[in-house]
């Protein structure tokens, strides 16, 4: 049998402030290995520092679910990276 | 598990809400009291002249959590039907952002599912509104949504 | 002590309230929030189909109660205007019989008032209800208001 | 100097069941001495002996503000007995 290819690919929105300073709204990040949302925000962080900053006030999502820093990623998944909100 | 009734709203816009519509379909011939919460945009923020407002959302997270919002006041109050609505984009001064209403037998439970349901859209639909004034324009301060700390999954026992 | 802004409103009227007219009428460019309370009437009472009510008043006495309401809100809450109507005459299942609105900078401010405002016309105001069935029609129970116990002024020292 | 007329007269009001006990909703009252709102009461009670048995959930306001069942009356006084209100 062939090796089962471990690449995952997934969506990669920014909102607010933080789609500012990513200078995009939306992106697609791929991973050869599993990873998890904390490793996705640092390869962002990486390319633009300035996002490293706001590390403490962002949440992820997850499929449009609030999801916890070490969520692993799968295939597919839409993860977001949220400032705080200030909608009403 | 409550299942949402059919006739609840949940709603983003990008033209003025009809109040008057949203709370004549929350109406029922069995309710007795409608609370509406109806949030506009005020003319200054921190002692600054506010020109306008512009609302961006994260559109289909936004009315996951606003669908959210109306099943925990279903469980919580014994309310009849809710409306949640959302405008985004630019927003004059006096221009209504959101509003909210509540039809219920009982006027208690009809208060206190509007007043819940605004302060958690406050703190978890990933709405933000950037504030623009004479010289320049910034993202308000908002809150931070609860997230879960960690995954359990992600810990599979050894 | 507060003096009330002339532009709040106090009514008894006998036609439909227009909500939407209130609601425009409170509204000031350095609010932020409007909460509204509709009380309607409902198809049934204790069990039995109603068919329609009745509203009476001790008009010029409720008006002056429901101005009372008006100083008390604006003395507790940081609120900006105030709108309390009340209909009387023949109201039909699902005519608005009181509708009250209150703006403020703050949310928080126009809930507490609200609510407040209509608690306390519940218990002070004299308005009455007689609720038609197909049998016949009762005079609502209500709430007795607080009265003082005794006068003062009708035991002088001696 | 003539005797000062002692006389007081009062206008009553009946509102709610109150007013279908007495049958009617205005009426005026003369006293030739002091009385209070309770005698007031207790003329109407006797005249309409129904009347009485609301004595407990009724209360009265003199000049539109609610008023102690021991409150002098003063001529030209408007006095009202209230039932429970349920408005709202």
């Amino acid at each position: 049998m062939p090796p089962v290819s471990q690449t995952i690919r997934v969506t990669v929105l920014f909102f607010g402030r933080l789609k500012d300073v990513a200078g995009h709204a939306e992106d697609s990040a791929e991973f050869s290995d599993a990873a998890t949302i904390e490793q996705l925000f640092a390869l962002y962080a990486a390319r633009y520092p300035e996002l490293a900053k706001y590390r403490s006030s962002v949440v992820a999502s997850r499929n449009q679910e609030f999801a916890a820093w070490d969520t692993p990623l799968r295939s597919g998944d839409e993860v977001a990276f949220l400032p705080p909100v200030s909608g009403g | 598990m409550v299942t949402l009734p059919h006739d609840d709203i949940y709603q983003l816009v990008r033209e003025p809400i009809d109040m008057a519509a949203q709370i004549r379909l929350v109406r029922g011939p069995e309710d007795g009291a409608i609370v509406t919460f109806d949030g506009f945009v005020r003319n200054q923020s921190h002692n600054r002249a506010t020109l306008y407002l512009d609302y961006e959302a994260y559109e289909s997270m936004a009315l996951a959590k606003m669908r959210e919002i109306g099943l925990q006041i279903h469980e919580k109050y014994s309310i009849h039907r809710v409306a949640i609505v959302h405008r985004l984009g630019r927003l004059e001064i006096g221009e209504t952002s959101v509003f909210i209403a509540v039809s219920a037998p009982h006027r208690a439970a009809a208060f206190d599912a509007c007043r819940f349901a605004i302060d958690t859209l406050k703190r978890t639909v990933p709405i933000w509104k950037k504030e623009c004034f004479e010289d320049g324009a910034v993202w308000a301060d908002g809150e931070l949504p609860p997230v879960p700390a960690a995954t359990p999954r992600a810990k599979p026992a050894s």
